[in-house]
């Protein structure tokens, strides 16, 4: 068998299977059906919560939310583990969908460009879902329609602002910080990390970055990244700022080990009970300056309640406003001095479900709706 | 992946003790050592060059530090591998074990603290899965590759199972959290144990017969069986210890964190296994030694510190190491390029 | 590891009405006989007579379905490998069976699970030990090997010697006298090698008895008292040597005379161009300077010791080695780039000395196999027509009486004689076969099937193929050579044409050593 | 299976004849008893287009298990091709925004260059497939890092034609699946009736035979790599088609181990020389199933992955083409 013929056959290949799939691109039946907007009955229902895993605080706290809610509805509850792969996430998703009864979804999407084949799925089926945190911008929930009742998140851009400067004000406005993102492709990690640079740009022209090394929300890559970065720098670190409080974990090990944590200021976002507990504790002597808040449960909460009152007839989608279908939630930045005002509603979460079912999804302190999305991603000059 | 065919037999009749000289021999016999050394050297060279900080101490110990528990892993590996099969199961079963030691340890969630038989258990459960492991693979002929990738999944599942969904447990007993970093003879804590582990998987290769017997059977398995070698005990107790490294692994990852989740380990995996296979180690069996898997981790830590001191961008940094890694295979394997030979 | 046992007078080992047989068919029916301390005993029979599984009964490798073994006047049943070498019984196996990747002293200790019990403390191994131990075995049979020495480092003989040390170290474990099995141990080695060898078996009786099994009746003739012959599973001869000639012995393997014709030698038409022609071909350290042209119908014999560099010089003509100086010359054009596939391409055919890691592809079926490189009407351009495979296979099946008769069947699972039937018919099957290189094709064949494969070779030669044979033996070389070259430490020392000449062994043989 | 079986005639062949014949229908029983089990457990499930979902969710995964398989057949390993998947999503993704409607051509051509970089590598300086394709694995991922900035890129136009591959289908069988099946039947094709597929299978099943068969061995590989690689291109064009974006991280980023156990699932061995394409597309569909049919019976989530190992486990051992070589390693 000859050299050409080998090299020739890879092209054959390409050419037959070009044809086969041109052949069947024409003529052939749909899978995708209508999505049905007619309010649908309570006992139909089922609710579902779809999260990147279950063992992350954050996470957990999602599955927390959906469980009280569904208890007060009282609508059966499917838990969703995608275990961080969108291939398992969808067709967990549509397995679930198959199933027949309609479902009120909450999604905590693996990557932004799984919401689009999600809301489509849940179109066909004829189910309502909010996604949270990432969907592409060009996807519209307008566009899709009613079942696809919203898209909802706190501002990064908020978060990022806020934990930065808590750490420029806690290193004195000047000094070398480091900072440790999420995974690279996140545009929740992206949109935190604009914000610090934003705030820094504006505020805080003498607080410099020193290195920026993606973590992938890992505590233990965060830590081995921390290791090399104080072999890097030394003690021109003078503060720690990560995209999430898993990393901070992983960070301040790192820093501990080195004999440095008394000397470092961390931010961080998420206010995660391990962080709670660190500041309590008050680790390496107040090391941790600055937190923003948001629940896990009060997102999947609003989140589903939403979908919720679209499914039962409550709301039409098609009727609200811009910001009630692309929402920004509020975020507030947190000191640890007073965490506590904040702590209380995680003593109550049941409480704090009653005055959202009261109130609805759009107003309940301390989280109510603050603006519309989509969060545009400044372009630094420099 | 493995060669079943060992095809050294003698071509030229000549027999050996070539008379060739002793220095041309000795490099010949241990081409792989000298060319990772030399390699070591070379990065850490230009490394130190890109950043004067690369060769101080501080980041010295910080890369043994780091050297640490991808060596303890790839102790294991090697084992397995010598006898040419593969383990994957490292990342689940380290979370499993690290997982089952946390709980059972003084940690944040309360509970009892068991002390010595948090360690005990750990690595038990640990042994336990790699047993599994090798009577699936030597029982029931199921292919190491695919029991250990299955047996991941079991250990992360168990991980998780352990875990529920309480918050993360953390290490209360702040001496044990940070023993992984103590220095002692100016060396981290977990780069002498995982340098005690790779000291007596040597021993235990050179000086006893289970060591030999796997060696003989990464060679010619059915030539072992035919000389009435204990072939399948062999194999099992191969993965026992195996699980059993991974077990103690785990431990040690959660030590360094203070804290453990289910992913405790991810990564670790794909920095052990290339690190046998540079060190020399050959995926077909019955050849490699301890030193080559040691140097070999040295090197791709080496690399993945000295690259982020040279300020390489992160999205470039798998680039390196892949490209590195390739040039040190190739370099090795160039000099026994041969139109005969083969390589799966 | 005491030569000169003390021997109880009872058989060393005996048999009684042996039976095995694999689904359908029986491989060993009935086989009973005894072996006294210190008697040589020679087993011969076709493959597929049912030695091998004989063996692999002895060695514990099987268990019989029926009959019964007795060792030193005790019966024994082997469930595995391990029983039966605890009871003292050593192989030395047809293919090379040691651990390239260890020294010759553990390969000599890992038989018997001695490494893991004698040579080791608390598991702990003893080296000093294992290497003292093997230095007295390998002295015991008069070898001078260091047992440091790694063995992917030891030649031929050498490998071979280690076996034996390691086949009479397994009687340490024994009581009583020991048996040693030597399975065709000088099918791989060359005549004076093989000289080397028998010495060592004859002191091999002091450990007991010793069963040899050869296709090479002259080496039976001249090393046992006597003779086992096997023929369909069953015993069909337990005869004396001094009773009997080679000619019989043929008879009673095969069931009929030999047909060897005698062997007529072809002279070259000056005229015609030769069809293979090399030139001064050099390969550094294994061969230089070697000139020679073979004339398509001829069959060239080249005889030379170890390391004489033919081996070599014949992978080279088949692109499998590195030409560093010299020409090939096919049918007076000059060949560039030489490697494999062009060799094939211009119609060149090899078949390898080592048949199953190079000859055969065991998992493929035969009909693949024989297909494989000439596929002639079994295939259009690279498609592949199954049912033209078939039919070409079965009609070279049948043309060679290849057994069984079975074209879809793995050919790993055939006889080496049957296999090797196979490889020459892989070769044969294409039209424009220029030249065949032969590197010891009867290697390891039994005489019915060294009779086809030589037929084969005399038929390729009248087809016009230029045959260049690497013989096992100088009788072969001058039995079937129509020009012998010497060759010694790479060189050629001389040429003959036996058309005209007609040299001895001896004139051979000088100059070789 | 020991070396006695291979070496006993009669009874070797009977056990081998029995294996052959499980070898051929193996994948298939095993995947229609598990999909059964689902029906019978949650009716609704097959009922609302339970097939389509698997179906749908095993097409990236058969396609990487095809090119896998090919490789393995000749006895080496790609690690390198889920993240040829994925660096083939996003250029495509990028192209068709650029260069339009012939993106997809260009880019099916782009990576099989890819893979047949992998193959000359290990064909030519022969080093390990497995340790110079965990090499190249690093590199091409770094590359679709690279290439889209590390964030999402979508398809905003000329995406109609590979969109309607998800969304279309026949029977309820999307495109993107009813492609895999196409390209599983023309590697059967291949393996079976041709020379060069024949002869990939020798060199897995004793390559110095094949060299000395005149085989022209390192090309084989190059091919059988090239394959690999543009078979992942054509998961990455499913990708496409489901996402309509690709991402570095996103969908299709974990198919490597998915797609290597798909294959041996289906039959292939692990060791080379043994593969039949037709079955590794119910190795796939099986490898897709497991954590659809444990969302679908409801399997607690914290144990999902245990059962995922678990099952893999056990459908190997009963799938396994044992006969195929004496060792297992």
């Amino acid at each position: 068998m000859s050299l050409k013929s080998i090299l020739t056959k890879p092209v054959r290949m390409i050419a037959a299977l070009t044809l086969a799939s041109s052949l069947v691109l024409t003529g052939c039946t749909s899978t995708t059906g209508e999505g049905s907007t007619a309010p649908l009955k309570k006992e139909d229902l089922v609710m579902v919560v779809s999260v990147i895993n279950t063992t992350n605080p954050y996470f957990a706290a999602n599955i927390l939310g959906a469980q009280v809610l569904a208890k007060k509805l009282d609508i059966p509850l499917e838990i969703v583990d995608s275990q961080g792969s969108s291939q398992v996430e969808i067709s967990k998703i549509q397995a679930i969908l198959a199933k027949g009864k309609k479902v009120v979804m909450f999604v905590n999407t693996v990557a932004s460009s799984d919401a689009p084949t999600i809301v489509n799925d849940v179109k066909a089926a004829g189910g309502f879902v909010t996604i949270w945190w990432n969907k592409p911008d060009e996807l519209n929930p307008a566009d899709v329609g009613n079942n696809f009742v919203a898209f909802q998140k706190h501002s990064g851009l908020e978060s990022g602002a806020c934990t930065a400067s808590a750490l420029s004000e806690a290193i004195g406005k000047e000094g070398g910080i480091i900072a440790l993102p999420g995974v690279q492709d996140s545009t929740t990690s992206a949109t935190r990390v604009a914000g610090m640079y934003q705030e820094l740009d504006a505020n805080y022209p003498n607080v410099t970055v020193l290195d920026e090394i993606p973590s992938n929300w890992d505590p233990q890559l965060a830590y081995k990244n921390s290791k090399d970065l104080i072999a890097k720098h030394g003690d021109k670190i003078k503060g720690v700022w990560t995209a999430d409080d898993g990393m901070q974990i992983g960070a301040m090990q790192a820093f501990k080990e080195a004999g440095l944590l008394e000397k470092v200021k961390f931010v961080s976002d998420g206010l995660y009970p391990e962080t709670v507990a660190a500041i309590k504790a008050n680790e390496g002597n107040g090391a941790i300056v600055g937190e923003t808040f948001h629940r896990g449960y009060m997102a999947s909460a609003i989140g589903l309640y939403t979908a919720y009152l679209a499914a039962i007839g409550e709301i039409d989608p098609s009727t609200l406003p811009a910001e009630k279908r692309d929402s920004l939630f509020a975020i507030s930045c947190v000191t640890p001095d007073k965490i506590d005002e904040y702590l209380k509603w995680d003593n109550d979460v049941e409480g704090w479900v009653d005055t959202l079912i009261e109130n609805g999804p759009w107003d309940t302190a301390p989280v109510p709706l603050v603006g519309a999305g989509p969060e545009q991603i400044p372009t630094r000059n420099n | 992946m493995s060669s079943t065919a060992t095809n050294d037999k003698p071509r030229n009749r000549v027999t050996a003790g070539q008379p060739n000289n002793v220095i041309a021999g000795f490099i010949k016999r241990n081409v792989e050592v000298i060319s990772i050394s030399a390699s070591i050297l070379v990065l850490a060279t230009i490394f130190s060059i890109l950043n004067p900080r690369f060769a101080t101490i501080e980041n010295l110990q910080n890369l043994l530090n780091q050297a640490g528990l991808p060596l303890i892993i790839a102790v294991g590996a090697t084992f397995v591998i010598l006898i040419g099969s593969i383990d994957l199961s490292v990342e689940g079963v380290m979370s499993a074990s690290g997982m089952a030691f946390v709980l059972m340890s003084a940690n944040s969630r309360g509970g009892t603290d068991f002390g010595f038989w948090a360690y005990v258990v750990a690595i038990g459960l640990a042994a336990t899965l790699g047993f599994f492991s090798g009577v699936l693979f030597t029982k029931v002929k199921v292919p190491s590759f695919i029991v250990t990738l299955g047996m991941w999944y079991v250990g992360l599942g168990i991980a998780t199972v352990l875990f529920g969904t309480d918050t993360m447990p953390f290490l209360t007993n702040d001496d044990l959290s940070t023993w992984a970093s103590q220095q002692n003879l100016g060396m981290p804590n977990n780069f002498l144990l995982g340098l005690l582990v790779a000291i007596l998987g040597a021993l235990l290769l050179r000086f006893t017969s289970f060591g030999r017997v796997t060696l003989a059977v990464g060679n010619n398995e059915e030539i072992a069986r035919g000389n009435g070698l204990k072939v399948n005990r062999n194999k099992v107790t191969i993965f026992v210890l195996a699980g059993a490294i991974s077990g103690i692994a785990g431990i040690v990852a959660t030590i360094q964190l203070g804290a453990v989740n289910p992913t405790i380990a991810a990564g670790n995996l794909f920095i052990a296994l290339p690190a046998v296979v540079i060190g020399g180690t050959s995926l077909a069996g019955g050849k490699g030694s301890m030193l080559g898997t040691v140097l070999g981790v040295i090197l791709l830590t080496t690399l993945t510190n000295g690259l982020t001191l040279a300020d390489v961008s992160p999205n470039f940094k798998t680039a390196v190491s892949g490209a590195i890694l390739i040039l040190a295979i190739v370099i090795t394997a160039w000099s026994q390029r041969d139109r005969l030979r083969i390589s799966k | 590891m005491t030569p000169a046992k003390k021997s109880n007078g009872l058989p060393v080992i005996a048999l009684t009405n042996i039976e095995k047989s694999f689904g359908t068919n029986k491989a060993v029916k009935g086989v009973s006989f005894s072996l006294n301390p210190g008697e040589v005993v020679g087993l011969i029979g076709e493959n597929g007579a049912g030695k091998s599984t004989l063996l692999k009964i002895l060695t514990g490798m099987y268990q019989p379905d029926a009959g019964s073994i007795e060792v030193n006047g005790k019966t024994v049943k082997f469930r595995n490998p391990r029983d039966s070498i605890a009871a003292g019984i050593g192989v030395v196996h047809q293919e090379q069976s040691l651990f390239t990747n260890l020294t010759v002293a553990e390969n000599i200790a890992m038989n018997s699970g001695k490494g893991s019990s004698a040579s080791t403390k608390f598991g702990i191994y003893r080296w000093n030990k294992i290497y003292q131990d093997a230095k007295t075995t390998l002295e015991a049979i008069g070898s001078k090997l260091d047992p440091k020495t790694v063995v992917n480092q030891l030649g031929f003989v050498d490998r071979q010697m280690v076996e034996i040390a390691r086949a009479v170290s397994a009687d340490a474990g024994a009581d009583g006298s020991s048996l040693v099995i030597l399975d065709e141990p000088t099918s791989v080695l060359e005549k004076h090698e093989t000289e080397v060898l028998e010495k060592e078996i004859r002191k091999l009786k002091n450990f007991g008895a010793v069963i040899f099994v050869s296709h090479r009746l002259d080496e039976i003739m001249r090393n046992c008292e006597r003779i086992l012959v096997m023929r369909d599973g069953e015993l069909v001869a337990d005869l004396k040597t001094t009773e009997v000639n080679e000619k019989q012995l043929f008879k009673l393997m095969i069931g009929h005379d030999s047909r060897a014709e005698a062997s007529t030698h072809k002279s070259i038409d000056p005229k015609e161009t030769a069809a293979i022609e090399v030139k001064a071909l050099t390969r550094k350290g294994k061969f230089s300077n070697v000139s020679f042209s073979v004339h398509s119908g001829r069959l060239t014999a080249i005889v030379g010791a170890t390391g004489s560099g033919r081996e070599e010089l014949a992978r080279a003509l088949f692109g499998a080695e590195k030409i560093d100086s010299g020409s090939v010359l096919l049918a007076g054009k000059q060949i560039k780039s030489w490697r494999i596939p062009r060799a094939v391409k211009s119609g060149i055919g090899y078949v390898p000395s080592e048949r199953k890691v190079e000859g055969i592809i065991g998992g493929f079926t035969a009909s693949e196999n024989l297909t494989l490189t000439h596929p002639g009407k079994s295939a259009i351009g690279p498609f592949l027509i199954p049912r033209a495979r078939k039919k070409i296979a079965q009609d070279w099946f049948n043309a060679l009486d290849v057994r069984p008769n079975d074209i879809s069947q793995e050919l790993g699972r055939f006889s080496g004689g049957n296999q090797q039937k196979v490889v020459m018919a892989k070769w044969l099957n294409s039209p424009e076969l220029r030249v065949l290189i032969l590197d010891h094709p009867l290697r390891g064949l039994d005489p019915g099937a060294a009779e086809t494969v030589n037929a084969q070779i005399k038929r390729a030669c009248k087809d016009g193929a230029a045959v260049i044979l690497l013989a096992d033996t100088l009788e072969e070389a001058l039995e079937m050579g129509d020009q012998v070259l010497v060759m010694r430490d790479g060189e050629v020392t001389s040429s003959y044409d036996l058309a005209k000449q007609n040299p001895s062994t001896l004139d051979l043989l000088e100059r070789m050593v | 299976m020991t070396a006695a079986v291979s070496k006993s005639p009669a009874g070797g062949n009977l056990k081998a004849k029995l294996a052959k014949a499980w070898q051929s229908v193996g994948p298939l029983v095993v995947f229609l008893a598990m999909f059964a089990l689902v029906a019978i457990m949650t009716p609704t499930f097959l009922a609302n287009g339970g097939v389509t979902i698997v179906a749908s969710s095993a097409a990236s995964v058969l396609l990487v298990a095809l090119g896998q398989s090919l490789v393995l057949n000749i006895g080496s390993i790609d690690l390198s091709n889920a993240s040829i998947t994925i660096l083939g999503a996003i250029l495509l993704a990028m192209s068709l925004n650029s260069i339009g409607a012939v993106a997809p051509l260009i880019i099916l051509l782009v990576v099989s260059i890819f893979g047949a970089v992998n193959g000359l590598l290990i064909a030519f300086t022969q080093v390990p497939s497995f340790a110079l394709t965990l090499g190249t694995f690093g590199i091409f991922q770094s590359a679709a890092l690279v290439v889209s900035g590390a964030t999402t890129v979508y398809v905003k136009q000329n995406g109609e034609g590979i969109k309607s591959l998800y969304q279309s289908g026949i029977g309820g069988i999307p495109m993107t699946f009813a492609l895999g099946v196409i390209a599983a039947v023309l590697a059967w094709w291949f393996l079976r009736f041709t020379r060069p597929g024949l002869a990939m299978t020798a060199i897995g099943k004793n390559e110095s035979g094949a060299i000395f068969s005149g085989i022209r061995t390192r090309w084989l590989k190059v091919l059988a790599f090239t394959m690999s690689g543009f078979l992942a291109g054509l998961a990455g064009l499913t990708i496409i088609a489901q996402a309509g974006s690709a991402s570095p991280m996103g969908l299709g980023s974990d198919l490597l181990l998915p797609g290597i156990a798909a294959a041996i699932v289906g039959g292939t061995s692990i060791s080379g020389g043994v593969t039949n394409p037709l079955n590794v597309v119910f190795g796939a569909l099986s490898v897709a199933l497991v954590p659809i049919a444990s969302a679908a019976v409801g399997v607690p989530s914290q144990a999902q992955s245990l059962v995922y190992g678990l099952v893999i486990i056990v459908t190997v051992a009963l799938t396994l083409s044992r006969s195929s070589n004496s060792i297992v390693k």
